[in-house]
């Protein structure tokens, strides 16, 4: 009742965030002496490799080419020799081929570049192929290829471009960095995406704390392309699209929900910082963060480098206790620290041993509904957790719509019993998706 | 020097937490009850202490019996007890007081299936076999406020041997509840007095000032949701001072109706517990509106002369319902992306 | 008059409450308010066919003091209030197929519960009118569809938990019912009548 | 002791006899015909009389569907079991008022209601119209005598805590406080679950006791 009025139902206001300087700071990683490079690295199919163990290659040259839509091209993120070609596992315990690439020593690094394009001057179609050859994805943390996307919001009609400038988790700081380090980029990037979808309206969202740095940019740059800036009060998760352009109507954006189309900041600053320099995408913007770190900060780190390079590299120290790929909300804590960054990788977190104190044992859930207001997008994770915990998985699907779960985990971060609702779910949807698989491949037989 | 895979902890996400623990909701809520408690053993003497104390050791005690070994750290058992001893009368015989707890703890607690799962407040379904089991003890078992000597002496009925009737006489102060003096139609306490608790009652029922004070620390700490509270003593005095208005020589003033420190304890203490109170904020103001519909409909044409602790088990048993109608409707728009 | 139907209404639906006060209709009570929607239908099936029984009872009392066979009341209950609910059965079938859906499967079932009977039977001991009955009938079965739908709100959401197995089913039913029985005790002595 | 759950043509009467008595017991198992006799359980006397008075008819209408049960044609047989069964309350009914008017009056309206006992009637469907004579009447006798266990057991726990006395006579101490709420409803309803709870704890341990040896 008193406050600010939420933006979007449920939610959490997480600690506040404070601005430094020192977000600003992006820090540019060395290469790794391997560097692991799957043939899938986002959210779509794998791409067909086209070179050989033994081949040298330049930075930026083709490795694998996308066949089907929803692949990307992958770019040798360094010059050097492809050293062996093999299936491994990834993440999810299915297989995928990896490239592997020994960067050649010293700094003698040629690069291949293409020629930089002007929004103004080329063809919509022209920048959309460009944006496919690039290899980009959506570095928001959904990570389909970008390419797709913008194909479909030409076909879907959208009419307003909305940059997404909130960090998906807490204790991440691209933003700032992008605002302020790569203003002309996101311009660039702006530009050329209007360009593509050709429309003119745009929309640029940030949470109060980056409210500044975002005033500037638009002031400073982005008055000329139509850009308006709109500062929200910040909770948890209004990184995710779909609440986002929720909170946007409600705090008197003028939009229609149906025409926009969401980009995450990043994406649109590399679309803007590769297209315009003959690049393809060969490293990943992300914020090394947690406790675990001497120097934790904004690192450029090139693709594939390994995990425990990168953490290294970002002064990790010897208590690290748990590393979780992404933020401490959602992120997946990992098992092996030879696994690469990928193009989906939107950040790292350091955690140091004793830092969060024991786990609590789970009690009984008291039903007290902290969680049914939490959620943003109205489900019930009480009664979900209740019918998971005997077993009930139809019910969950059928009667509580748990396919409608974002799994941002508000649900697990307000429970006073610990209950690990959101894990429950995890798991829930896991064996739906399984089942649904094993059944669509019976149905031919 | 850096950590070797093998020693990697693997929890799903979430990896944060809110600072919030079912132990610590318990701690609140009975630093929420500390200053009614003090008062009551200062205006009643050793039989309050006695009342609480007892209380307290038998929900411990079932809880033992009945829970498993781990919700002993929860406080939960010692919440209850605590409750069910305040809301009991000062001179009830202690076995009176323990069996009452244990059926609390066994029947409405741990038949439930323990913590989280009872459909009724467990205080609730103690004290309301108790006052079906023994009406005359319940109805009498009152102690003067302020009487000379309570710190040192308990009332001769607190001690009467278990399952036995007491050999003294309950003391049964004539009305003994402000409440019934006026259901009976003797003069009401002075408006004063009856919200300050300097009258007669249950052992925690008397002052509704210090009951409404340990509520507004809940709802300031959180620990319980005010909209509850806010709709029940809204609902209740909306319909009192219709009522008043309509027929003053019958029904009390709006005033008199929400000084009742059973009314205080039901609204912040018992209706706001999380087992039993709907989970939505849409549910919450209805079920604090229905329940305080209940008391004075419960108060003023019934047979009883205060209806809180029936109310609070009727709007209990209608909580399944209401969540059911102010379920939230879950978003389809493309959330995802 | 209306404050005298009141008090018999009040009386009937919530004072002594069919179900918690006079354990009248225990079986369906038990059998059906396992899920909420059966609950309903079956307590509006429960209420109208206690108002049929009402006339009924109404009706065959006058008849038997006619003829001074006063003996022969409850087979003549039984066999009315069985052939009338049958005839009542054929009539909604016919003219309103929806509402036989709702409440169909029930109409059989009802027609041996005690409370059907029990209405009759109440309504003769206490020289009720034909008003009154009728009243009497509603009351009794809006406070039986009252115990039924409360009792089924709590037993959906008891699936969930964790009662001990040897109080599962029908003991926890009937603890249940006996906080609800006490529960409405807070009604005792409301109209005038009671 | 052979598998209980089982109705087979081998069974005997005797074995129908165990079976309403423990195994199948009306009350304490099947939770039939609750609804008329549990509101006159409140003392020992009234819950013998009540289950007495239900036995008989129980019985009497099962020796006679079981005589006429080969001429009532299937379509009215319900009608004609109420019917019986009826003519039986009927007698029972005046039968009580003749010579023990205290009682009747106790009772009320509840003794015409044994009608609607859903035991009886279900007893009736099952086995009397199926069986020969004495398989009808041994089975009648059993469940009656179930019904009785469950009922009288019912009553006297209640008069014993409710007023202090047993079948009216004093029992419990002198000054004992008696539980009022054990002649309410409510109290009522608490004292058969726990009676229920009691039973399926008795029977589970039973059945192990037995199986130990084997």
């Amino acid at each position: 009742m008193f406050g600010l009025r939420p933006a979007f139902p449920g939610g959490v206001r997480l600690p506040a965030v404070e601005r430094h300087d020192s977000d600003a700071l992006i820090r540019q990683m060395a290469f790794a002496s391997l560097l692991r490079l799957p043939l899938r690295q986002h959210a779509g199919a794998a791409s067909v490799a086209v070179v050989q163990p033994g081949d040298e290659v330049m930075r930026g040259q083709l490795l694998a080419r996308a066949e089907a839509d929803t692949a990307v091209p992958l770019h040798a993120p360094a010059t050097g020799r492809v050293v062996r070609i093999s299936a491994q596992p990834d993440g999810d315990g299915a297989a995928v081929g990896v490239i592997e690439l020994a960067p050649a020593a010293g700094d003698t690094q040629e690069e291949i570049t293409g020629r930089p394009l002007d929004p103004a001057r080329c063809s919509p179609d022209e920048l959309l192929r460009a944006i496919g050859d690039a290899g980009l994805v959506g570095l928001g943390g959904e990570a389909g290829s970008t390419h797709e996307r913008l194909v479909r919001a030409r076909a879907g009609g959208a009419r307003v471009v909305v940059i997404n400038g909130i960090e998906g988790e807490p204790g991440q700081a691209r933003v700032p960095a992008l605002l302020l380090r790569h203003g002309p980029d996101v311009i660039q990037g702006l530009r050329m995406v209007l360009r593509v979808l050709q429309t003119e309206r745009s929309l640029l969202a940030v949470e109060s704390h980056d409210g500044e740095a975002a005033g500037k940019l638009v002031q400073t740059v982005g008055a000329d392309c139509g850009l308006t800036l709109r500062v929200l009060p910040p909770r948890y998760p209004q990184g995710a699209a779909g609440l986002l352009l929720r909170s946007l109507a409600s705090n008197g954006a003028d939009l229609n929900r149906a025409e926009a189309v969401v980009f995450s900041l990043a994406t649109i600053a590399e679309i803007g910082r590769l297209l315009s320099r003959g690049w393809v995408m060969t490293d990943q913007l992300l914020t090394l963060s947690g406790d675990g770190l001497d120097k934790p900060g904004n690192y450029r780190v090139p693709l594939g480098t390994p995990i425990a390079f990168a953490l290294a590299e970002a002064g990790a120290r010897g208590d690290v206790e748990r590393v979780l790929l992404g933020g401490p909300m959602r992120g997946k804590a990992v098992a092996g620290l030879e696994r690469p960054i990928v193009k989906a990788t939107t950040g790292l977190v350091a955690v140091a041993a004793g830092s969060a104190a024991g786990v609590p044992e789970p009690m009984a859930c008291i039903r007290c509904g902290d969680c049914v207001t939490a959620c943003p997008v109205q489900l019930h994770p009480a009664e979900l957790g209740l019918l998971a915990r005997r077993g009930e998985n139809e019910a969950m699907f059928t009667d509580w719509y748990l396919d409608r779960c974002i799994e941002c985990g508000c649900c697990s971060y307000v429970c006073p019993s610990h209950i690990p609702l959101v894990q429950m779910f995890r798991a829930a949807r896991l064996q739906q998706r399984r089942l649904q698989r094993l059944a669509g491949e019976e149905v031919p037989a | 020097m850096m950590p070797s895979s093998h020693l990697l902890s693997l929890r799903g996400a979430p990896h944060l937490h809110a600072d919030s623990a079912v132990p610590r909701l318990m701690l609140h809520s009975v630093i929420a009850l500390l200053p009614v408690s003090v008062f009551a053993v200062f205006l009643f003497g050793l039989a309050a202490l006695a009342t609480v104390a007892v209380a307290i050791l038998a929900c411990l005690l079932a809880e033992r019996v009945c829970g498993p070994r781990s919700a002993l750290g929860d406080g939960s058992a010692i919440l209850t007890g605590l409750l069910l001893g305040l809301s009991l009368p000062p001179a009830l015989p202690l076995w009176m007081v323990a069996f009452g707890a244990f059926v609390a703890v066994a029947v409405g607690k741990h038949l439930f299936g323990g913590l989280g799962g009872p459909a009724f407040h467990p205080v609730l379904v103690g004290r309301v076999f108790l006052q079906a089991a023994f009406p005359s003890a319940m109805a009498q078992a009152w102690v003067a406020p302020l009487a000379a000597g309570r710190a040192t002496e308990l009332p001769a009925t607190s001690l009467a041997l278990p399952f036995l009737t007491p050999d003294a006489p309950y003391d049964g102060i004539s009305g003994a509840t402000p409440l019934s003096a006026l259901k009976a139609g003797e003069a009401g306490e002075p408006l004063l007095s009856l919200w300050l608790g300097t009258v007669s009652g249950s052992v925690g029922e008397t002052s509704a000032l210090l009951l409404l004070l340990g509520g507004l620390y809940l709802v300031y700490r959180r620990v319980i949701d005010w909209r509850i509270p806010a709709a029940l003593l809204g609902s209740v005095a909306l319909f009192s001072a219709v009522l008043h208005a309509i027929d003053p020589e019958r029904f009390p003033a709006m005033m008199t109706a929400l000084g009742s420190g059973a009314l205080m304890l039901g609204a912040w203490f018992l209706a706001t517990d999380p087992g039993i109170s709907p989970t939505t904020r849409r549910g919450a103001w209805l079920y604090g509106l229905a329940i305080g519909l209940l008391v004075v409909v419960i108060r003023q044409f019934s047979g009883q002369a205060e209806g809180v602790m029936y109310a609070l088990l009727l709007g209990s048993a209608l909580t399944p319902h209401i969540d059911r109608w102010t379920r939230p409707k879950p978003l389809s728009e493309g959330v995802e992306e | 008059m209306t404050q005298e139907l009141w008090g018999v209404f009040l009386n009937a639906a919530l004072v002594n409450n069919f179900v918690l006060a006079y354990f009248l209709g225990i079986c369906p009570f038990l059998g059906v308010s396992a899920k909420l929607d059966s609950a309903g239908r079956m307590g509006l099936a429960v209420t109208f066919v206690m108002l049929v029984a009402s006339l009924c009872a109404f009706g065959i009392n006058r008849l038997l003091g006619m003829i001074g066979a006063e003996y022969l009341s409850l087979i003549s209950y039984i066999v009315v209030i069985a052939s009338s609910v049958q005839l009542v059965e054929m009539f909604v079938r016919k003219t309103s197929p929806a509402l036989f859906k709702q409440l169909g499967i029930f109409l059989p079932l009802i027609t041996t519960n005690c409370a059907i009977l029990a209405v009759a039977l109440f309504q003769t001991q206490r020289e009720y009118g034909l008003l009154e009955g009728l009243v009497f009938a509603f009351g009794a079965g809006m406070g039986f569809t009252l115990a039924l739908v409360l009792m089924a709100g709590i037993r959906e959401r008891l699936r969930l938990v964790d009662v001990p197995d040897v109080a599962q089913g029908m003991a926890i039913t009937l603890v249940l019912a006996g906080i609800l029985s006490l529960a409405f005790m807070g009604f005792a002595g409301m109209g005038a009548s009671a | 002791m052979a598998d209980a759950g089982m109705i087979s043509e081998r069974e005997d009467g005797v074995e129908r006899l165990r079976l309403g008595f423990w195994r199948e017991n009306p009350i304490l198992v099947q939770a039939l015909g609750m609804c008329p006799v549990l509101a006159v359980s409140n003392t020992g006397v009234n819950a013998l009389t009540m289950s007495l008075a239900t036995t008989f008819v129980l019985l009497s209408s099962a020796i006679v569907i079981s005589t006429i049960r080969g001429i009532i044609p299937r379509q009215v047989r319900l009608a004609c079991f109420v019917l019986v069964i009826a003519t039986f309350v009927t007698l029972t009914d005046m039968a009580v008022e003749a010579f023990a008017l205290e009682l009747h009056q106790a009772l009320g309206a509840f003794l015409p209601l044994i009608v609607v006992n859903c035991m009886i009637l279900s007893r009736i469907e099952i086995m009397a119209s199926r069986q020969p004579i004495s398989v009808a009447a041994l089975d009648a006798i059993g469940m009656g005598a179930g019904f009785m266990l469950g009922l009288v057991t019912l009553g006297s726990l209640r008069e014993l805590l409710g007023r202090g006395t047993l079948f009216g006579a004093q029992v419990m101490p002198d000054r004992f406080e008696p539980w009022q709420v054990m002649q309410l409803p409510g109290g009522g309803f608490f004292t058969l679950a726990a009676l229920v709870i009691g039973f399926t704890l008795l029977d589970r341990s039973l059945k192990r006791w037995r199986e130990v040896p084997a």
